[in-house]
């Protein structure tokens, strides 16, 4: 519904920790037409420049508040709002090279009216 | 044509999800718009319009029913989920489905609406168990019949039955629109030609629909014409279009309190591409139907991948369609 | 319940196919046997029964009509059928199948049969140019009403917007009573279970099928229950069954008349395993049909590899029923 | 519907002419509910103990009348009557060894009302 959406165009950088590159950021929505409780986005997977990112390394913040994707598994009370902009912090030490990178989202929510995972993938060119 | 009768016309927000989802219309902008169209029933799919839900504050509540006096709006239906797979690994008990209703039912209330839309997958079983609950809230709890079901499908058939046993005034049917689709939307077919359909074979699926040919064997049609993955999906997607008798509106119509009109493509003031109002309305006059008509518009997501989504102009014309087809201002 | 009507009873000698097929029963002895069962309607799959056919002798038509007298029964309809997909790479022209319908109606006049049963998938269309022929050899054409096509189906209600339109007395229904299908039939799933079908998964699929669960999603489940395909077979076989609603019967009854008494497996001489005629032929009496019911076992496909059929016990038991429900002896 | 009952157990046999063996025969019937008419006999597929014999090789009888696969495909009177016992006859010089084989049938039906072709099986241990 708002696949084309999912990768925000702006937001995309490198992280710093005391002047180290500790990683990568981007910002991301759902594609759903509402709002989702935590618990039920099953997983999100990265791909920069076609290498798959491992889903330990990331971590994902909304309305000020950071989980892992396995402590989003059962989270009860946190939700995805409908249109909300989350930040993916990825942890890679020397995070991404400046210039053009192909990002690949993809994110696997469980709607509970669906016999089958929902699974949406955006794809967009970004410069660091 | 009948033209008196009751029945009133009303937005659901949904509608502006486009905009709303991009930050381009608030919840305000949102009710005002749907007033300033004449519309004066609000229809709110919650967990789309009102972050923060189910915890939303008194403070949020009092706002919106200051909204619905500022732009002389009725609350009208609350559309709600029921997550039955929030935890990985098991289904939510009965117990706890029951739990989730009567939050929404609290909720539905709270917005001060009377009807509150029950998803099509929910069991008439759970159903019985909750209409204590739709009675002490007062609120109407109505199964969406929602494209590919229908009034004489078996499981909307099993609702039915509840709501006719029970005798209860607080459950029973919310038909889509969507399950009139006489064409197949020209939205949905020129999205997947440009994402790769093969036109000739598009155009053999649509064709295919009007006739009315068993979609299974429109299926295996296009499998034997060499059809792509996306082809095949496009004739796949007939197991979850229909055209349904409308007449069955009439024999059903104790159990209607409430529409969702569905719609896709308004070409112009008059015409929705793919839905024939004008052969349905006529049924819900006659039938002596008393609730609203929820504009829901749903062509957005056909459209974006090529043009700025106007849902404002798109709901525009299909509230001057409905007014005309009700034969307001005459 | 209302028992006063005029629906008479009749075998289609469809039911004695295994039979037929091996030799054990000529067409004599079936007509015998229906009529020794009770039956005074006969309905004929003439291409099933009658070798040479369309090329039949006047001598073989005189001793049908011998038959008929012998063992006091009415030839009532001729199951005809349309090769369009005769000459391989092109389907019949129009004009062809007007041609082989008209064969087809002067074959069921001359066997003295008042109706014609037409393939459901025949077109609108063409049956409508078929119409005066019909007239002349005042021969009723009937379009079947097959599983999981039902009366409300798009494709059916264009067949009824034909028959409306022309107002003529010699086109219209004939429903098969498959399309009251509402348990999953018992001899199929053992089949299929003796095939290869995993037994858990065929008692889900079973389940499902009485819980109205929509089709596309049983099918879902049972690939994710990693089912093998004789699983998937069986799931995606409930896109063919079907349990419509029998009150539709009252409100198209004007087209109505004949029907097939589509059965699988009468468990004894009350009760078909599937098909609830109890529930279906208090509608009949109701709206005031007035033809036959005839009998049509289509089970011997199911068993016939595990044990003798044996079709004139499923067709005595049918015919018990019948009489039963309709009130006879009373 | 009739699958089990098409390849008949009997009348398997060599044929002979002048002393020769020129090839063997078997008695089938067709799998349907009815009878069809031979332009409709898209196929006739035979397999003798896992080998293929060719399409070219086969000739149809009914009711006195015999036909090669390519004449029935045109053929628009004949018919094959329902229960009707065809005998196939394989030319094949030689024909086949004294002994059980296995033979398999696939008859392929051109069925108007039904949007893909009717292919249904049989195989049988035959002893000759
Ligand atoms: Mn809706
Ligand atoms: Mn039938």
């Amino acid at each position: 519904m708002f696949d084309k959406y999912m990768i925000m165009e702006t937001g995309f950088c490198n992280v710093f920790q005391e002047q180290e590159v500790i990683g990568f950021q981007l910002q991301a929505r759902l594609p759903y037409y509402r709002g989702l409780g935590l618990s039920m986005v099953e997983d999100i997977r990265i791909t920069v420049d076609g290498n798959a990112v491992p889903r330990e390394a990331i971590r994902f913040t909304t309305l000020g508040k950071t989980y892992s994707l396995e402590e989003m598994e059962t989270e009860m009370v946190g939700r995805w709002e409908f249109g909300e902009v989350a930040t993916l912090t990825i942890n890679q030490p020397g995070g991404l090279s400046s210039g053009q990178h192909e990002i690949e989202l993809v994110e696997q929510l469980r709607i509970s009216y669906l016999p089958f995972p929902s699974i949406t993938k955006d794809k967009k060119t970004l410069a660091l | 044509m009948q033209t008196k009768h009751n029945i009133k016309r009303g937005v659901s927000l949904y509608s502006f999800q486009e905009e709303t989802f991009l930050r381009k219309m608030s919840l305000e902008d949102c009710i005002a718009k749907a007033s300033e169209l004449g519309a004066t029933g609000i229809q709110v799919v919650s967990e789309q319009s009102m972050p923060g839900f189910p915890h939303l504050s008194d403070a949020f509540y009092a706002q919106w029913h200051e909204w619905m006096e500022k732009y002389g709006c009725t609350p009208v239906c609350h559309d709600s989920f029921l997550d039955t797979k929030r935890h990985k690994g098991r289904n939510l008990t009965e117990e706890e489905c029951v739990e989730s209703v009567i939050r929404d039912l609290k909720h539905a209330s709270k917005l001060g609406c009377s009807v509150m839309r029950i998803l099509v997958s929910t069991s008439p079983e759970l159903m019985e168990k909750c209409i204590p609950y739709a009675e002490e809230y007062n609120v109407k709890m109505g199964i969406e019949i929602h494209s590919p079901w229908h009034f004489d499908q078996p499981w909307i058939q099993r609702h039915i039955e509840v709501a006719e046993r029970t005798g209860t005034k607080h459950f029973g049917l919310i038909p889509d629109m969507g399950i009139y689709t006489k064409r197949y939307p020209r939205v949905m077919k020129d999205r997947l030609i440009r994402n790769g359909a093969t036109p000739a074979i598009a155009e053999y699926i649509c064709e295919a629909y009007e006739t009315r040919i068993f979609c299974e064997y429109v299926i295996f049609e296009v499998r034997s014409m060499g059809g792509n993955a996306l082809d095949i999906a496009m004739a796949e997607s007939l197991r979850h279009n229909i055209w349904s008798n409308p007449k069955r509106l009439l024999e059903y119509m104790p159990y209607i309190f409430h529409i969702h009109a569905k719609f896709y493509d308004m070409v112009d003031d008059e015409t929705e591409y793919s839905i024939p109002y004008n052969e349905v309305i006529p049924y819900l006059i006659q039938g002596g139907y008393e609730g609203y008509l929820c504009s829901e518009y749903e062509g957005n997501r056909h459209i974006q991948d090529i043009s700025e989504v106007d849902s404002v102009e798109q709901v525009r014309r299909h509230q001057a369609m409905m007014s005309k087809l009700l034969g307001e201002g005459q």
